[in-house]
């Protein structure tokens, strides 16, 4: 322990471990959005770092960021929710139509969180004790989801007067707008689950290699069904933002590709699709960068086709930077 | 999501993969069950003219879903199966509808330039994941953009038409009923199940999707192995921009959309496993057909848009729940 | 019991036009009760196959009629002509077929709709003179490959030439709401100084709205087409300037009647079947 | 009075047509240490997952502590008091050393949070306890090698208080001097009145440390003996129903005298510290053993050679001719083969049938113009099983289907297909029975004598010993001295493995 010799290969190992515990990966994703901010900056440097602007950004993602990040979750837990989408939809029918019969905001919040925790647990029933993968049991049940919306609604969206609730949209408190204050709690209360409690880090077991977790102990069953349950929440709450904001649910709502967005976001962030990796930091950096990429693409104004040949590169060059030097580390 | 049961039931894959019929019996009673039910229901389904509907609808998504087994068998996934084909739609499009060139030499042209398309874009997918280690998740929605920018680029946003009537006939033509499209889109699925259960190329695959390093080590190309499955992927949407144009006399920068999902989803219902290593084309097939007749059947039996919707999404929940009990009986 | 059957083909269930004109259409059926009625939509606009399908096994079905507004009018021109080979009446209403694709493949169908250029020029004005010449505008356009798309940019066009509008911008949201919402967010932090915006169909227009309030922004002056529920209130709080009608209930109850006369005998509709429009306005 | 704190009888299990589990029936008294014996595929770990609950048994009965026992999970197996370490690795290898030592009882704050700190404190503390003190407990697993983490999971088997302690195979990762940690380990928890199995295939260590033995072949126990009151030789015959021919395990002098068939010249890997790289020579025919403790860097060395990972600098030739091997492909067209040290990691696809598993790296001899010729795969599968004496239900089905020892054969003849002019092959024999070790041992003596190379890596050093012309002993990344047959004793070996300038004691697990 004391000589040279063996000291070498731990230095090596504890240097390795300070830029773990930032995360290689987060940092490449920093160097990624800084380049957009720089990138942007530089070409509307007039309005792109105006406080509305960034507000807009910050506006624009906070759903995603809300369902990235617990879709980080349910990835690291060996999953895949594809049916975020359809509950934020069907969350924001059940909370207009709950305050539209009742007039009160908190039977709205109520209702959107129950309904997509209910949600969450027929997923989480199916792909636990149906044992159906879980890509096919939430591709099915968006499609489900999403009817139930449309019956309920009748297919028509409804306003919601309720102003305290359509605050949750639009208010703000020290000057940031309400639905970012909830995706920096969601952002916290999250960190501190995956990355500080014992749950947490079962998911990480669990999703790292199942047959080890159960040999350790661990009640895979029970943990799998909650993450789903918690995944359902947190679309009721995106749903619950989006009907604010709107001041209306609609069945159609969340259904352009939200989802899809959002496990991107993750993906970015670095989660892998075998489970077992991916942080909150990350999807957060994962849904900057969409947001920032989005809002710059259109601020510059470059023709729709060219805004899509460089989101789609600049895409690759963030996980390149990401993904490329984890491995060459 | 599947390794745990695995470990407990070890299910031994057959080689050769008559088999891989049996083993997709679960799906293919499913399907059957479908079909007999729309059959009683309405009068319609069984009539000649609606088969030859069905087997036409199915095409597109068929051809993608094909390519799509490969890319998923190696343990990946190609998100941009739907810009590239529109991509290639477009480029083809262009070719087609050039000025001065004899009919024949105008199709081979947009043949050659589609299928091109398609592959390059797929040659792209496979080369920037497999080389860097990236994952194709990102890399192919990175080319989603890129395709579909590509093809309004291509394209200036305008919907390309007026195609040679040869071709055209080509897309509406029947043999015996049995749309020829159709009939092209079997002759790939059974090309790639020649290929993935016969051939070396297949095996190592199968290979990859289970342990990479095994295949690595045991000396084979995966880098390249891997390139080809992504390629053939792209080469398929190319195929399908093709058939796309045959059938709609258009070529339009916004097909195409959310095709992907479908794709996928027709994979999945046939049993391929998103991890990788697991699954068979013919399984693909029956998740196609699956996906069509459902889609047909619930038109004819008149049901609303979102019943549909809805009813969709538990046919699938059952099937696999269906084959899930399938798997388990016949194992002991 | 041998009633005639009519296939009513819509677009995006998800545009509140479409589902209302359902709601008519069915209400329609009811009221006459000489006809049955098969309506189908599509899940998102730009979902050309899944109408061609439902085009497909509406001739499978053997209906006597369709009435179909095609999400594309080029690539919807031959599934039509196979149905009018098939023996079935169709009426194509709402979108217009394209003509040129349409003389290609020989195919002669009448066309039932609203005058869209002279629609959105209605708008367009409404809107110029509210802010008086040389205001910053931009348009939010519909489905490139639609032709009523096609039409109502040309009608606002049409308008800033009048007017002499400053046009900043022009992009297309294929006609839906949370597309807009997030194409005009940012075209509206890249131009903070744009004063009105013109929509080519309410859904956008809504999508619109949202983004202005969130951005709290009430100084700028937005109009739609098709007067959808949901906008009424809007237009009478001031969030929209104005939007016009055209009826949708009525067209495809119009669209309807047509082809069932046709279908009972009568004589092939020909050219242009002009339907109503209207511009409304905060009363 | 000896009290039996678990009892099995008549326990059966099949998967499909096999009959893993056939009649077991064995007691365990409190306190004992108790071997469990048997050659490959005798059923030893089908028994241990079966009371581990990691799958239900057919029929039978088991008692625990006077109760009726049929554990449902895991879950339960541990809440009755059953601890194991499985034979097949068990780690989360994305978490760091201490969440795997703490996975089963996290150590948590008053507001219910991780307590990382306290976390790894308790990592620390049983590593330390087994002599793992140069383990970072914050590095994740998937950085350590075999060894070190067979000890991390043993150190995390010591974690929770259990009745029984059970462990499979836990010494054939480990080299003399872990291992005898691992007894001084045993031999204190035993003292605390816990009762440990231990299955192992090294007789001598059974005959070091049990106090019983019950021996299983073909799913069935065929006795149980008390140590004290049998022979090694008694157990084997037990073990394979005949007495085992022991001139097998000779060294046969062979014509050594041929040329130079792999050689390397200062050749260095990521890993090795040293500025300098490794030289050595391997001659047709010969077989030449790499020694050394744990860590020492034979494993990263073998995989430059064969281009598995990348090299720093340094050269490396065949048949005199320097060569550049871009990736393991160049390696075995240069006529190399490379058994890897972890099967289920880098050898075997589990999932795909022993066949196929066979043909990997000789594709070319089972199919024609890139077609697979399936009669003739399966007919070689069968060769080989035949030779090697393969145990399973059929060639076609699944790797995983097997049991250690005979997957361990299976990657051996994955490379023996292609009949290779250097062999190398790390820790070759882990896991495999007596009577099997026989049999490869045989093969690869065969082999040379038909003029390959061998180089072998191997912990066991009666192994190098028995097979090997030199024997090149390595210490931390060094090659600190070559061993001729004349001078190979253990003694001689270890204390070069050991190092005479003082300063291994940290290096070695
Ligand atoms: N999951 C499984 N599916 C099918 N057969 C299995 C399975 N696991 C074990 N077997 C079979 O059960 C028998 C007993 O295997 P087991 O692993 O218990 O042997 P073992 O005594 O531990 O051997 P080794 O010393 O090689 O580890 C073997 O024939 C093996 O092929
Ligand atoms: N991926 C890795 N990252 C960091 N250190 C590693 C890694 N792999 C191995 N090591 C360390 O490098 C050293 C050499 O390991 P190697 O596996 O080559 O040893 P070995 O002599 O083959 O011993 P054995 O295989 O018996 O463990 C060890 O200290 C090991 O812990
Ligand atoms: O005319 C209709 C409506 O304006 C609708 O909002 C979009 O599709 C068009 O075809
Ligand atoms: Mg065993
Ligand atoms: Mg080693």
């Amino acid at each position: 322990m004391t000589d040279h010799t063996t000291n070498t290969p731990n230095e090596g190992i504890s240097m390795h471990r300070v830029i773990e515990r930032i995360g290689i990966h987060n940092i490449s994703l920093l160097v990624a959005l800084v380049g957009l901010l720089v990138i942007f900056g530089v070409l509307r440097g007039d309005v792109f770092f105006s406080t509305r602007n960034l507000l807009n950004i910050g506006m624009g993602v906070a759903i995603l960021g809300v369902l990235a990040i617990s879709q980080t979750g349910v990835i690291v837990s060996g999953g895949l929710d594809i049916s975020v989408g359809s509950i934020v939809g069907l969350t924001t029918v059940a909370t207009a139509m709950t305050i539209q019969a009742t007039d009160m905001a908190g039977l709205g919040l109520l209702a959107g969180i129950v309904i997509g925790g209910l949600a969450g647990l027929v997923n989480g029933l199916l792909i636990t004790y149906g044992r159906i993968n879980a890509v096919i049991v939430t591709l099915g049940t968006m499609a489900i989801f999403r009817g139930v919306a449309f019956i309920l609604s009748n297919g028509q969206s409804i306003s919601i007067f309720n102003d305290s609730f359509r605050w949750i949209g639009t208010g703000r408190i020290l000057g940031l707008p309400a639905p970012i204050w909830v995706l920096i709690a969601v952002a916290i209360g999250f960190y501190t689950f995956m990355h500080k409690s014992i749950v947490g880090r079962n998911y990480y077991a669990i999703g790292g290699n199942p047959i080890v977790a159960r040999l350790s102990g661990l009640k895979i069953p029970n943990y799998r069904v909650a993450i789903y349950v918690v995944s359902g929440v947190m679309a009721g709450v995106g749903g619950i933002l989006l009907a604010a904001r709107t001041g209306s649910g609609q069945p159609i709502s969340g259904s352009d590709g939200l989802e899809l967005e959002a496990i991107t976001a993750a993906f970015l962030g670095g989660c892998a699709m075998q489970g077992g990796r991916g942080t909150v930091v990350g999807a957060l950096l994962g849904v900057a960068i969409i947001g920032v990429l989005n809002n710059g693409m259109i601020l510059t104004a470059v023709p729709t086709f060219y805004q899509m040949l460089a989101k789609g590169t600049l895409l690759i060059l963030a996980v390149f930077l990401a993904e490329y030097r984890l491995n060459k580390n | 999501m599947t390794t745990e049961t695995r470990m407990l039931s070890a299910p031994s894959r057959r080689a050769v993969s008559v088999r891989a019929i049996i083993n997709n019996a679960g799906i293919g009673l499913a399907l059957l069950a479908l079909i007999l039910f729309f059959s009683l229901a309405s009068e319609f389904f069984l009539t000649a003219n609606n088969i030859t509907n069905i087997l036409t609808q199915i095409t597109i998504n068929l051809i993608l879903a094909v390519g799509m087994t490969f890319v998923i068998l190696i343990g990946g996934i190609d998100l941009s199966v739907g810009s590239v084909m529109a991509f290639a739609a477009v480029v083809a499009g262009k070719a087609i509808t050039l000025p001065g060139l004899g009919v024949v030499e105008l199709i081979a042209l947009a043949c050659v330039a589609g299928l091109l398309t398609g592959l390059i874009s797929g040659l792209l997918n496979g080369v920037i994941s497999a080389y860097w280690g990236l994952p194709s998740f990102i890399i192919t929605l990175g080319m989603l953009n890129i395709a579909r920018g590509a093809a309004l680029h291509v394209s200036d946003a305008q919907t390309i038409y007026s195609f040679p009537f040869a071709f055209e006939e080509f897309g509406s033509a029947l043999i015996y009923g049995v749309p020829v499209v159709f009939l092209v889109a079997l002759l790939i699925t059974l090309l790639a199940w020649f290929v993935l259960n016969w051939t070396v190329f297949g095996r190592l695959l199968y290979g990859i999707g289970n342990n990479e390093e095994a295949v690595r080590l045991a000396g084979h190309h995966v880098f390249w192995l891997k390139v080809a499955a992504f390629t053939i992927c792209g080469f398929t949407a190319g195929i399908a921009a093709i058939i796309y144009m045959a059938r709609l006399s258009i070529s339009s920068p916004i097909a195409g959309i959310g095709f992907e999902l479908n794709a996928i989803a027709a994979v999945i219902i046939g049993g391929t496993s998103l991890a990788g290593g697991r699954g068979s084309v013919i399984g693909t097939l029956l998740g196609a057909f699956i996906i069509g007749v459902l889609a047909n059947g619930l038109i004819l039996i008149g049901l609303n848009d979102f019943m549909r919707q809805m009813i969709t999404g538990v046919v699938i929940i059952v099937a696999v729940i269906l084959d899930h009990y399938r798997a388990k009986y016949s194992a002991t | 019991e041998d009633k005639p059957v009519v296939g009513l083909v819509m677009k995006s269930l998800a545009n509140e036009f479409f589902q209302n004109m359902l709601e008519g259409a069915e209400a329609h059926a009811a009221e006459r009760g000489d006809y049955e009625l098969r309506a189908v939509g599509m899940q998102n606009e730009t979902d050309f196959e899944s109408q061609i399908n439902a085009v497909e096994n509406f001739i499978t079905q053997g209906v006597d009629a369709i009435v179909i507004a095609p999400a594309d009018s080029k690539a919807m021109v031959r599934p039509i002509k196979k149905a009018i080979a098939a023996g079935i009446t169709v009426v194509n209403f709402d979108v217009s077929l394209d003509a040129d694709a349409k003389k290609e493949q020989g195919l002669e169908l009448a066309f039932v709709g609203p005058d869209n250029r002279g629609g959105a020029k209605m708008a367009g004005d409404a809107l110029a003179q509210a802010l008086g010449e040389g205001a910053k505008v931009v348009i939010i356009e519909g489905n490139p490959g639609a032709d009523n798309a096609t039409q109502r940019r040309l009608g606002f066009e049409d308008s800033v030439a009048e007017y002499k509008l400053d046009l900043l911008d022009s992009r297309t949201a294929h006609w839906e709401t949370e597309e807009a919402n997030q194409v005009f967010s940012t075209m509206l932090t890249a131009h903070p100084d744009l004063q009105g915006v013109m929509a080519a169909n309410d859904s956008m227009a809504i999508g619109v709205v949202k983004a202005l309030e969130n951005a709290g922004r009430d100084d700028i002056l937005v109009v739609g087409f098709d007067n959808v529920p949901a906008v009424g209130p809007m237009i009478e709080d001031g969030r929209m300037l104005a939007t016009v009608d055209q009826f949708g209930q009525k067209m495809a109850a119009d669209a309807i009647d047509l082809a069932l006369e046709v279908v009972a005998g009568g004589p092939e509709l020909e050219g242009w079947v002009k339907t109503n429009i209207e511009l409304v306005t905060k009363k | 009075m000896p009290q039996n704190i678990l009892t099995v009888s008549e326990l059966k299990k099949h998967f499909g047509g096999v009959r893993a589990l056939d009649g077991v029936s064995f007691s365990l008294t409190r306190g004992e240490t108790h071997a469990l014996v048997g050659e490959n595929g005798a059923g030893k770990s089908t028994l241990i997952k079966t009371l581990s609950g990691a799958f239900p048994f057919d029929s039978g009965d088991i008692v625990l502590d006077d109760a009726p026992y049929r554990p449902d999970s895991p879950h339960e197996a541990k809440a009755r008091g059953l601890q194991v370490v499985h034979q097949e690795f068990n780690l989360l290898n994305h978490l760091s050393v201490a969440e795997n030592i703490s996975i089963e009882a996290m150590p948590r704050t008053r507001f219910g949070i991780l307590d990382r700190a306290e976390m790894n404190r308790r990592a620390r503390a049983a590593l330390d306890a087994i002599g793992l003190g140069d383990i970072d407990v914050r590095a994740t697993v998937q950085s350590l090698g075999i060894a070190h983490r067979q000890l991390v999971e043993i150190a995390r088997a010591l974690q929770s208080d259990s009745s029984i302690l059970i462990l499979d195979e836990p010494t054939a990762t480990l080299t003399e001097r872990e291992t005898k940690r691992l007894f001084d380990i045993v031999a204190d928890i035993k003292s605390r009145g816990v009762t440990v199995v231990f299955v192992t295939h090294h007789l001598n260590e059974v005959f070091a440390i049990c106090d019983r033995v019950t021996i299983f072949r073909n799913g069935k126990t065929i006795a149980t003996e008390v140590i004290a009151e049998t022979t090694p030789a008694a157990v084997v015959r037990h073990m394979v129903g005949r007495e085992l021919a022991t001139e097998r395990n000779t060294y046969q002098n062979r014509d050594i005298s041929g040329k130079c068939a792999l050689s390397t010249h200062n050749l260095k890997v990521a890993s090795n510290p040293h500025p300098e790289g490794l030289d050595i020579a391997v001659h047709y025919g010969e077989i030449v053993g790499i020694a050394g403790l744990v860590g020492a860097g034979r494993t990263e060395f073998l995989r430059g050679i064969f281009a598995a990972d990348p090299i720093v600098s340094g050269h490396l030739a065949r048949n005199g001719t320097p060569m550049v091997f871009r990736s393991p492909r160049d390696a075995i067209s240069a006529g190399i083969a490379f058994v890897t040290e972890d099967r289920k990691e880098e050898g075997l696809i589990l999932d795909m049938p022993i066949s196929a598993n066979v043909s990997l790296a000789n594709m070319a001899s089972v199919s024609g113009h890139g077609l697979m010729r399936f009669g003739l795969e399966r007919q070689r599968a069968e060769d080989h099983r035949a030779k090697l004496q393969i145990k399973c239900g059929s060639v076609s089905d699944a790797a995983s289907s097997m049991s250690g020892g005979n997957q361990q054969k299976v990657v051996l003849a994955k490379w023996l297909a292609r009949t290779p002019e250097v062999l190398i092959l790390d820790e070759p024999t882990r896991g495999v029975d007596v009577g099997a070790k026989a049999e490869i041992y045989g093969i690869l003596r065969k082999l040379a004598q038909e003029g390959a190379g061998l180089l072998i890596v191997s912990s066991e050093l009666p192994e190098l010993m028995t097979l090997c012309d030199r024997i090149l002993v390595m210490a931390n990344h060094r090659i600190v001295g070559s061993v001729s047959r004349d001078d190979f004793t253990e003694e001689h070996i270890l204390k070069l493995a050991y190092g005479q300038n003082g300063t291994e004691e940290g290096t070695i697990a």
